[in-house]
């Protein structure tokens, strides 16, 4: 088998999350959902089926976008984007995300970036794929802190979108919206169901067997490797240098 | 408010153009990728500028973390600060966990649509989403409706956004002050929204960019715009589309220096107050 | 409704492209000066389509008046219709007074604002004006609310356009089905509002026009843009922006012709079903 | 006394209602008001005073909007927009106009073409000029059939705008805000107070003695046929060959 690292194990089952999508839009400082959408992007063209397109966040080639920063949004109320990638630095087993501050808001112990698109995104793309690297109960809580985006809405508030899947460093769970509540659905090689269970801070569904994340093919490697690799460069150098070795652009590459 | 289109001009200085950034204004400005007025933004610090109410349309990094760092900022209104790829933003998080900024959450399509409504002269927008969101909690200026056209459905209003200023940083103004901004559209809604917009440029133009229908589709007419000031790599460190991208390697020095408060007074002294350009 | 991206395709040939004009559609068109795609036009008219919706955002010229005349359009939403300096739009004028079509009186601002809801994604845009003139008497799908953020402030809101086809001409597309339409941006509010959007050409631009960053600011791209189809002059009689103005020994023509049933069906004979397309 | 045409003193007596405003916005099918504005950039130009921005709705050479047909609507909006045009098929007395229909609005009598921004800019426009170059009881009336945008609003609406004054092919009338009234400010040469009376549908204001409307100099007209009547000729042809004599462009000028 081949040697492959954890970055490119989680954007081949992002990819697979992904499908057969028309539109995969990536927010900002996502390199691994990055990856896995060009890398969905290059499968379809190989496999002529219907032409997906992906949007990359502050990418200038990997983006179609001509209507400036609002045309993401606009284009996701519009039905027009089937994919998003949401984190969070506490997300719970109701599928909350917090992308603000941990404790009190009014006197924080831990500040995060801020919500960004999250609070709209959530809600309007119908396949909100969540991910987070870090596994632990530091970061999936029974509860988080603040909600930057709920992980279901009551019946009278329009939502045609909301989380289907989170995954980490350690597995994948499924999200069932009817029970707003996480399933495992894979646990990835190295990793074992009690591990997930001790370092997990909400509960969880799972089967009797939890079946083990399948790797990711040469093919598939050698893809990420030499077609998407050079791409992520642009707006992820230092995720292009760690993970694949590639250089990243001088500053006047864009020139 | 008082819009006023005043002849649009090229001034000699950049202090010269930043005067009507006054104390306790409320400063509109981009996304990192869409043309930070940098180098102003350095000038302004020089200045000693205070109380900025900041509005970053949608989010902002090196720009905001500076100018709260340099104690400019009396109250931040953005969806989120970080410096990216580089890590967290270390003299926002250390203003936010003190309690030294008045900060107002707000998520991106939320902004855009507040700059909308005052480009288009209504009290509001709607938007959907948001309900259920603890931000709703924390800002008493948006309000939930039940939609007149639907039937049990709430839907959020928020309030139109008018900025006393807009600042940024094009590639090019001719001599009429009409500015190139590109694909970077929501400038163009910036500067509507704006009383006033003062930008900063890479260089001038000297032919009019209105006549030439390639450029004038990209063009922010000077009518919008009070004063332009020259200042080449006026992005610098942070990127400019189609010209320059980030530096890398300074962006890490800060991340590095900021991380403390001695080394961000060292970072202002080296590369502010030195008027260290590039 | 559905917003499916398809792929953009160049068709083969025109009718091809107009196949998902269907009778009874909502059709939405744009003014005489930002690009009527009057070969597409005349085309549908030779197919028989019946029974339109049409949207003319905001007004509208010799387009609308051929498609009522020869009894394409069953209603139509608009904010004016004349021949501009060739005087009244006769067959408009004809089907009013006879009652013979379903008209909704806008005003130009409320279908900008009810485009702009579309393509938001917002149920309604609110705007100022409008109360105390006739219009709202006779557009119950426009409503009156007191303004949340005001005190005793009524203002309307305008309920969002979705029109399930837009149709327009402009000079460029590439092999992706990227448009160029420069300074007429109201074309790119009614592909986003639009479930899909069918456009005519001048010609094919052989090289991506998004990689050009020149082109790329006036370029409506392909993932909004169900098909192109080429049509050298496709606008003809009427004016297409920065490549050829209005034909007006032809619009004098028309104008004398449609001043009766049948001199209208003369200029059918001769301009529309003689398939003569300049 | 330099001989001149109707049209030519119309544009200088609206070029002096328009004053020292800096951007003076022309609707569609406007070519008097469109002489007059361009006209007042001119001069604007020869006083160096403030500069003077003019907006031809559908010209290419003489309007700074690059943002679509929307640009002028929300430019209005903000405030930006000092003067602009209106006309009416019918016009009464208080200032209401019907760019729409005569008669029943559902069994109409004649139908006009519609009411184009009207119903927006005549609320937000500072000083809106009205302008009809019929003056009969035809067009002036006691009260319009169809109020396109009313002459004036409660006091609990919104509303910067609304109109100053009313030029006809006879006299200016000057509009009185407060009393919803119009007030003859002057009668043009050849023409007489009586026969305004008799012509007029609505009743009006009249100060004892009605002056004269004062004829366009020399120079005026000269700015008028030799800078201004070019111009025209972009989107008024026909208005700029019968008025100036200026030929019209061919239909390849603007290719």
């Amino acid at each position: 088998m081949t040697e492959f690292r954890d970055e490119e194990l989680l954007a081949d089952v992002i990819c697979r999350l992904i499908g057969d999508a028309r539109h995969v839009a990536v927010g900002a400082a996502s390199p691994i959902p990055a990856t896995a959408a060009l890398l969905a992007r290059e499968r379809a063209g190989l496999h002529n089926s219907n032409r997906l397109y992906v949007s990359l966040l502050g990418s200038r080639a990997h983006t179609f976008f001509t209507d400036g920063a609002r045309e993401l949004f606009d284009c996701a109320g519009q039905g027009r984007i089937d994919v998003f990638f949401l984190s969070g630095g506490q997300i719970d087993g109701e599928g909350n995300i917090n992308l603000v501050s941990v404790g009190d808001y009014e006197r924080p112990k831990a500040r995060f970036p801020g919500s960004f698109g999250s609070a709209y995104l959530y809600y309007v793309v119908p396949r909100v794929i969540l991910f987070r690297t870090e596994h632990s109960r530091r970061t999936l809580v029974p509860k988080v802190d603040f909600i930057s985006a709920p992980g279901g809405s009551p019946d009278n508030v329009v939502r045609p979108g909301g989380p289907i899947a989170l995954i980490t460093n350690r597995c994948l769970f499924e999200f069932d919206r009817m029970q707003r509540r996480f399933r495992l659905a894979s646990v990835h090689p190295g990793h074992g169901v009690e591990e997930v269970v001790e370092n997990t801070g909400f509960a969880f569904d799972r089967p009797a067997q939890v079946p083990l994340t399948p790797v990711p093919s040469a093919e598939t490697l050698r893809l990420m490797r030499t077609v998407v690799a050079p791409m992520l460069a642009e707006i992820y150098p230092q995720f292009a240098q760690k993970v694949f070795g590639v250089a990243a652009p001088l500053p006047s590459a864009h020139a | 408010m008082e819009y006023l289109p005043l002849m649009a001009r090229i001034t000699r200085s950049l202090d010269e153009a930043l005067a009507p950034i006054t104390d306790g204004c409320m400063l509109a400005v981009p996304r990192e990728t869409s043309g930070v007025a940098m180098a102003a933004t350095r000038a302004l610090i020089r200045r000693g500028v205070k109380r900025l109410h900041l509005v970053a349309l949608p989010t902002s990094t090196l720009q905001t973390d500076l100018l709260i760092g340099a104690g400019a900022i009396a109250t931040l209104e953005t969806s989120a600060v970080s410096l990216g790829e580089f890590g967290a933003a270390p003299r926002f998080n250390a203003a936010i966990l003190a309690g030294a900024i008045h900060m107002r959450d707000a998520t991106c399509p939320a902004l855009h649509a507040q700059f909308q409504a005052a480009e288009k002269g209504v009290p509001f927008m709607p938007l959907r989403g948001l309900i259920g969101s603890d931000l709703m909690a924390h800002r008493p200026d948006w309000k939930i409706i039940d939609n007149p056209f639907g039937n049990d459905d709430p839907i959020v209003l928020l309030p139109a956004l008018k900025p006393d200023v807009a600042l940024f940083h094009a590639p090019l103004a001719d001599r009429d002050g009409n500015v190139y901004i590109g694909r970077e559209r929501e400038l163009v809604i910036m500067a509507h929204a704006a009383a006033r917009t003062i930008v900063t440029v890479e260089e001038i133009h000297e032919t009019d960019l209105l006549h030439d229908p390639l450029f004038a589709a990209g063009t922010l007419p000077g009518f919008y715009v009070e004063a332009v000031a020259v200042e080449r790599r006026g992005a610098w460190p942070l990127p400019l589309p189609d010209r320059y991208g980030i530096d890398a390697a300074h962006m890490s020095e800060y991340a590095r220096l900021a991380a403390t408060p001695e080394g961000f007074a060292q970072y202002l002294d080296r590369y502010v107050y030195a008027k260290r350009a590039a």
